[in-house]
């Protein structure tokens, strides 16, 4: 039973995926800490590792064009263990919408207000963040196409600003760092990133997709996306040379430092908040994936009614998750790659394997 | 549908009410309750855990916008001072007995006082870099003398000092960017055991009752932040020379013909590094710079011709002594402010590790292949000076 | 305290919901309904019950006269006179019916006498055989005259409307400097009669409907079969005819019957005064409202685009038009959200001013007594209070007043030390920036207030929040079917939203409204050049 | 406290009076099942009580598996 149906075209889906990727660029102090200066071959290595699972996702899309991934869940694993895969992922997607309310609420008090309890930025960004949930996948990806081209212009205008301050000699030593290093930071950055990417399984049923436009779709917003990570941290790497590791947010540290006399300096204000517009469209977007989640596997279409109930518990469980932004950045340098492992890799390749094998075994009896 | 959306909205503009009654606003401070700081002065106390803060402040006079203050005392700025173990601490008192809490955004510069800098200033640059409100791009100067004088200093083009040693040094910097040490440089520099930072060291000169800066040189610290010594305005040449990337400046040539003045349009370093077979550091700045003739004095019997390739060769001499005498007097320092560390790092990570822990006995008996070529195009507007004789000239 | 507030204003919330919702007809809901009785075949006694009907009003005029054969028949006109032009009533009614000489036997019963005397004797163009009374009342009361029949039991309604027009003059509201002057009148006829002359195509239909029980008002619903998408259409016939109101004086109240969010600052019902503008509109698929008695013409469905769009763009170069658009965007965004982010500046990120220009400013603000967001309200109330007396003085007194109002106050202003300088110059400029989307200006007005009181509640953050929220609630508006505000999705509506594409390469119609029938007309880059003469040069450029 | 509960409040009245009117049940569960979670942690939240976070047990899960850098 289709709970949302609201249809989006397909170019809307591609931007809302380069949206969705270019706003984990804010947030890339974990992996610099752990690569210094070949973060930018970490995301070209992460990526190039990722387009089998991308593949994997495509593969999904099509093998159940017209059901979400709870629906897939229940058809492939029957009822009972369909159900609690269900609840694993809708515990997964709850947290993953706290972990970046924390982040917002994080990255606003550092840049933009000191003295305001975070509470009240998560509080904020979560019911603006409702009206858009209540009115379905429609207005929830209607602004991606806005969103992602102004944070374009914006990147490309910082690098110029910041053209005067890039030493290019900051990216030696190329490739001097332990391998276990770049393992970890490959492993750090197909999970969070990329990784999360598995949302839009739960939202390509409103999309009508054939084969070839899934793959255009999909690839070409998996580029773009990759690429504006890429200049981001080329241009953080650039300037900060070997202080990266030391700034809890480079990106911001680096916007800091435009400095080109009087009036063009101290500008950092005008780019957090294009950057937190960026943030607020991912949360809005994973916001509505956990509500449609729920509402699917209560498989009832009252989503507007649970979107209100829903952001409370957000913003609530945002703030047992971790005790401070220190251990935070710490378990998710460390920790959580392997837990979403499983669940953006294993789970959905289980899934294609079986859902391949059921679709040949319905052919046969048909 | 529409008395849903009524409800809704009424709802959620209750709810709003409710958040932003209950909340207050944190982080609005009204204009007039802040005080602008533009300078911010550190200073040995007696007893030497404190240390002397000193913060300018920028009084916005009552009096109407732009009419000068006749009275001609210039008192556009409040000097607070106080004395504690720690900035922090410092910054709080000051916040106490005063009507207004003052705002470091447009801090300009972070003055700190010689003999300060000699017991290390890692610690005291710990808390403006982790202050928000504290821009990475502040100038940090050190100050022969006594910080807090520099602030209450009063000069004619800018009534607040902060902004007169901003802009100046923001002048200097068009030389070349070596001059102006933001704190992020500085800090970074410190943080990198390759390299030993710099700062430009200041020094205030009051002939009778006028003030004015006199920008001495930079002063050299060692890897714990101790300042170990200072270069003066020549030998900065030379470090600056020797850094590339120069737009400006002058060379003077003093020879038997006479003595000639050039304008730097650019002079390039490019530097390499590599262990010789001794195990030894060898060095090898290539210089090529492009002059212009800006002023000639005496060469009364040359042509044109002969007089540019003497200057060239001139020229050559005066570079490579500037240059060799700062790498020498910093090789007896044991301050490698050139970056040759840094360079080995980046370019052979392998053997810089072999050499991490002793590196300042290293760089001391590094030894310095120097090549200056220089190009000189253009003459200035006439093309020979007075008293030379007429040539065929083919500059 | 807050307590008993919240519980006052949910009690008056149920009852307005329930009122609301459950359609329940109030009392006074049912007026006196004239009884539908026929025609008397009495002449005298139809002719006083039409009178009493209409009350005996003093503009109603009767006339009896005889005709026929030796005067044997007789027979009464009814009309209001006012409405009537008199000329037309003697040219085609009296003189045939009175000067009629039958020449031959007369063998006919009273009841043919009404087809004789409309079939034969009568030459006006349009008459109708009615047989009740109400019809007769409502001819009359629409500027028709009545002809009553003694003996016969149908009576005949002849148009003679010929009140005073309005001739075609320019509208005061859209002024133009390139582009057709001619605005829409108040007669319903003119108005469809200058849309005809612009769309001369046989599928442009023209639809009447009447609504209203005491002013029976004339709606025409014009649209081009085959481009307008006939959802729309049958939504808006739908929502007009089940209008059970009592009166339409102006379209605006149409527009208040049957948008899709009532509630909402922003109109999802386009209106215009010119009839390229409608004209334009309708071969983009959209659906016009001609309301008899007004000039203004509503437009459906409409974009939140087209408050950005003015009929000059498309008659002026594309370059120029796309600038211009572009600085209406931004002239939107300055006036609401000026005043917001100089509140958020100078209390929140004093970080973002350059330090001199903060120094002037915390000179300016010295010695005012009130906080930013108290005295930037005072302005903005101060501006809005002239800007409103501009327009309702007549023209030159308006002029005067809200210029020298706004130079004098602000002047006194400042010297008094009420208000710092800086605050005069963000209203003022709020203010004149405002103008640069009339259609928006009650919008704005409303969206400036709720960001001035999230910058100061919250500084750069509440106003980046507002700012989602509202482009959020654009976006979930919808207006007949299609949704308000597409956001600037990719999409071929982007030729003609934030910049305006040459006109040879605008080849579609917008997406959503024209559903069916895209494609406008073939691709070609002029100018197009006869084959004959250009065969030695390059150029086979191919339409 | 007051503040919290009536936040609380107003979510359900403007979420859950439509669903009960509607009769949706699943509607219903759907939405107790996320609100009564989100109240408890609310309240526990509200008065500085120790509320374990379930995603640091989780990582603890797994770094005693030794999946960890």
């Amino acid at each position: 039973m289709r709970v949302d149906k609201g249809l989006i075209t397909g170019n809307q889906f591609m931007f809302s995926i380069i949206c969705f990727i270019q706003s984990s660029s804010l947030l890339t102090s974990f992996l610099t800490s752990v690569t210094l200066q070949d973060s930018w071959l970490i995301v070209i290595f992460g990526a190039i590792f990722f387009i089998p699972v991308i593949f994997i996702y495509r593969e999904i899309m099509l093998l159940f064009p017209d059901k979400n991934l709870i629906q897939i869940l229940d058809e492939v694993y029957g009822p009972i263990l369909g159900k609690v895969f269900g609840i694993i992922y809708i515990w997964f997607f709850l947290s993953l919408t706290s972990l970046n309310v924390l982040d917002l609420g994080d990255f606003t008090k550092l840049t933009i207000m000191h003295e305001t309890p975070s509470v009240v930025l998560m509080i904020m960004c979560v019911l603006v963040a409702s009206i858009a949930v209540r009115h379905g996948i429609g207005l929830v990806t209607k602004y991606s196409t806005f969103f992602s081209v102004t944070v374009s212009c914006l990147l490309i205008i910082s690098v110029l600003l910041l053209l005067n301050q890039i030493k290019l000699e900051n990216f030696l030593p190329i490739l001097s760092l332990p391998f276990k290093k770049y393992v970890q930071g490959t492993h750090l950055i197909t999970t969070i990133p990329f990784g999360e990417l598995l949302v839009f399984l739960m939202i390509h049923p409103s999309v009508k997709l054939n084969r070839k436009q899934a793959t255009k779709y999909l690839f070409w917003g998996f580029g773009l996306g990759t690429v504006s990570i890429l200049v981001v941290l080329c241009q953080n790497i650039a300037v900060l040379g070997n202080m990266l590791d030391m700034f809890a947010l480079p990106t911001l540290v680096t916007l800091r430092l435009i400095n080109l006399g009087e009036a063009l300096s101290r500008m950092e204000v005008l780019f957090s908040v294009i950057l937190i517009m960026l943030l607020f469209f991912k949360i809005s977007v994973l916001y509505y994936v956990s509500v449609l989640a729920v509402s699917q596997m209560f498989n009832t279409n009252q989503l507007r009614y649970l979107s209100l109930a829903a952001g409370a518990l957000i913003v609530c469980y945002a703030l047992t998750l971790y005790p401070s932004p220190v251990e935070h950045a710490e378990s998710a340098k460390n920790i959580t790659p392997f837990v979403w492992t499983p669940i953006e890799f294993l789970i959905p390749l289980l899934t294609l394997i079986l859902g391949k094998f059921k679709k040949r075994k319905q052919l046969k009896e048909a | 549908m529409s008395m849903r959306l009524f409800k809704k909205t009424a709802a959620l503009g209750i709810l709003i009410s409710i958040l932003a009654g209950f909340s207050g606003c944190w982080d609005s401070k009204e204009i007039d309750t802040i005080q602008i700081v533009t300078g911010v002065g550190l200073d040995k106390a007696e007893n030497d855990e404190y240390v002397d803060i000193s913060i300018q402040i920028a009084k916005t006079s009552p009096s109407a916008p732009g009419t000068k203050d006749s009275n001609g005392n210039g008192d556009s700025k409040i000097i607070l001072e106080s004395s504690k173990q720690t900035i922090l601490e410092g910054v709080a008192e000051l916040n106490l007995n005063n009507s207004r809490s003052p705002i470091f955004h447009h801090n300009q510069v972070l003055l700190i006082s010689a003999d300060l800098a000699k017991e290390g200033i890692t610690e005291y640059l710990d808390a403006f870099m982790r202050d928000r409100e504290a821009r990475l791009e502040v100038l940090v100067v050190i100050v022969d003398g006594e910080a807090k004088e520099m602030l209450q200093a009063d000069f004619e083009q800018e009534k607040v000092s902060g902004i007169f040693l901003r802009r100046t040094i923001r002048l200097l910097s068009n030389v070349t960017p070596e001059y102006s040490v933001r704190m992020i440089d500085l800090a970074s520099r410190l943080r990198d055991e390759s390299i030993s930072p710099v700062a430009t060291l200041v020094r205030l000169e009051d002939n009778d009752d006028k003030k004015n800066l006199l920008v001495e040189g930079m002063a050299v610290f060692d890897s714990e932040g101790k300042m170990i010594g200072n270069i003066d305005a020549d030998e900065m040449r030379g470090y600056v020379w020797a850094m590339g990337k120069v737009e400006q400046g002058r060379v003077a040539v003093e020879c038997e013909y006479g003595r000639a003045a050039f304008q730097i349009i650019s002079m390039d370093c490019k530097r390499n590094v590599k262990l010789n077979e001794k195990g030894q550091v060898n060095v090898s700045f290539d210089v090529d710079a492009t002059l212009n003739i800006g002023e000639l004095r005496g060469f009364e019997n040359l042509t044109p011709s002969e007089l540019i390739s003497h200057l060239i060769e001139e020229t050559e001499g005066e570079i490579e002594d500037t240059i060799k005498g700062t790498f020498q007097s910093m090789q007896d320092l044991g301050a490698d402010i050139y970056g040759v560390g840094l360079d080995l790092k980046r370019h052979h990570p392998k053997q810089w590790d072999k050499l991490k822990d002793r590196w300042e006995d290293y760089f001391s008996e590094a030894e310095l292949e120097l090549d200056v070529n220089v190009r000189i195009p253009g003459t200035g507007q006439i093309k020979k000076s007075l008293e030379m004789e007429d040539g065929e000239n083919e500059s | 305290m807050v307590l008993l507030f919240l519980r006052f204003l949910f009690r008056k919330l149920r009852f307005f919901g329930s009122s609301c919702l459950s359609h329940k007809p109030e009392g006074e809901y049912h007026e006196k309904q004239s009884d539908e009785c026929k025609i008397k075949t009495r002449l005298q006694k139809s002719l006083d019950s039409i009178k009493d009907s209409l009350g005996n009003s003093c503009d109603v005029k009767t006339h009896t006269f005889k005709f026929g054969p030796e005067k044997r028949f007789s027979g009464a006109i009814v009309f209001i006179d006012g409405l009537v032009s008199s000329s037309t009533i003697t040219e085609s009614i009296l003189r045939p019916i009175v000067s009629w000489q039958p020449i031959y036997k007369l063998g006919f019963s009273e009841d043919e006498l009404a087809d004789l005397v409309s079939g034969e004797l009568l030459c006006a163009g349009e008459v109708t055989k009615v047989s009740l009374l109400s019809e007769l009342t409502l001819g009359c009361l629409s500027g028709d005259t009545a002809i009553l029949l003694d003996g016969c039991p149908f009576g005949l309604v002849v148009s003679t409307k010929g009140w005073e027009k309005r001739n075609v003059t320019e509208p005061q509201a859209e002024t133009v400097v390139r582009g057709p002057r001619e605005g829409f009148t108040e007669n319903l006829r003119t108005n469809t009669a200058l849309v005809r002359r612009k769309l001369k195509s046989e599928n442009l239909r023209v639809e009447n409907l009447i609504v209203g029980r005491n002013t029976q008002t004339d709606i025409c619903i014009m649209y081009l079969d085959g481009i307008a998408d006939p959802k729309v259409i049958e939504t808006v016939k739908y929502r007009i005819s089940g209008l059970d109101v009592d009166s339409i004086l102006e379209s605006g109240y149409i527009e208040e019957y049957i948008e899709d969010a009532p509630f909402s600052p922003f109109a999802t019902v386009g209106y215009t005064e010119k009839p390229d503008v409608v004209a334009a509109r309708l071969l983009e698929g959209r659906v016009g409202i001609v309301v008899d008695g007004t000039p203004i013409v509503l437009t459906v469905p409409m974009l939140f685009i087209e408050n950005f769009q003015t009929t000059e763009d498309y008659y002026t170069r594309p370059l120029y038009a796309s600038l211009v658009r572009i600085l209406r965007f931004i002239g939107y965004l300055i006036t609401v959200f000026l005043p917001a982010i100089y509140i958020a500046l100078i209390n929140f990120h004093q970080e973002l001013i350059p330090t001199t220009l903060l120094f002037t400013i915390a000179n300016a603000r010295e010695g005012t007594p009130f906080p930013a967001l108290l005295e930037m309200m005072i302005m903005i109330f101060a501006f809005e209070i002239l800007r409103e007396a501009g327009i309702r003085l007549p023209r030159p007194v308006g002029q005067a007043i809200s210029i020298v109002g706004a130079l004098v106050m602000g002047d006194a202003a400042v010297s008094a030390g009420l208000v710092g300088a800086p605050i005069l110059i963000t209203v003022a400029i709020t203010s004149v920036a405002g103008f640069l989307v009339p259609a928006q200006n009650d919008s704005a007005s409303l969206l400036r207030l709720i960001m001035m009181l999230l910058a100061s509640f919250a500084g750069w953050y509440g106003v980046s929040m507002g700012f989602l929220a509202v482009l959020l609630y654009i976006g979930s508006l919808d207006s007949f079917g299609t949704s308000y505000f597409d956001g600037f999705a990719w999409s071929t509506n982007l030729q003609d939203s934030i910049v305006r594409m040459p006109l040879w390469s605008m080849v579609r119609r917008p997406k959503d409204i024209a559903r069916n029938n895209l494609v406008r007309r073939r691709f070609f880059i002029p100018p197009l050049r006869p084959h004959s003469h250009d065969d030695n040069d390059d150029s086979e450029r191919e339409g | 406290m007051l503040v919290l509960l009536l936040v609380f409040a107003l979510i359900a009245l403007i979420d859950f009076g439509p669903l009960v009117r509607k009769k949706s049940r699943r509607g219903m569960i759907g939405f107790l099942t996320l609100f009564t979670p989100a109240l408890i942690l609310a309240i526990l939240l509200r008065n500085k009580s120790e509320v374990p976070s379930l995603l640091q047990a989780v990582d603890n899960f797994f770094k005693a598996l030794g999946f960890s850098y």
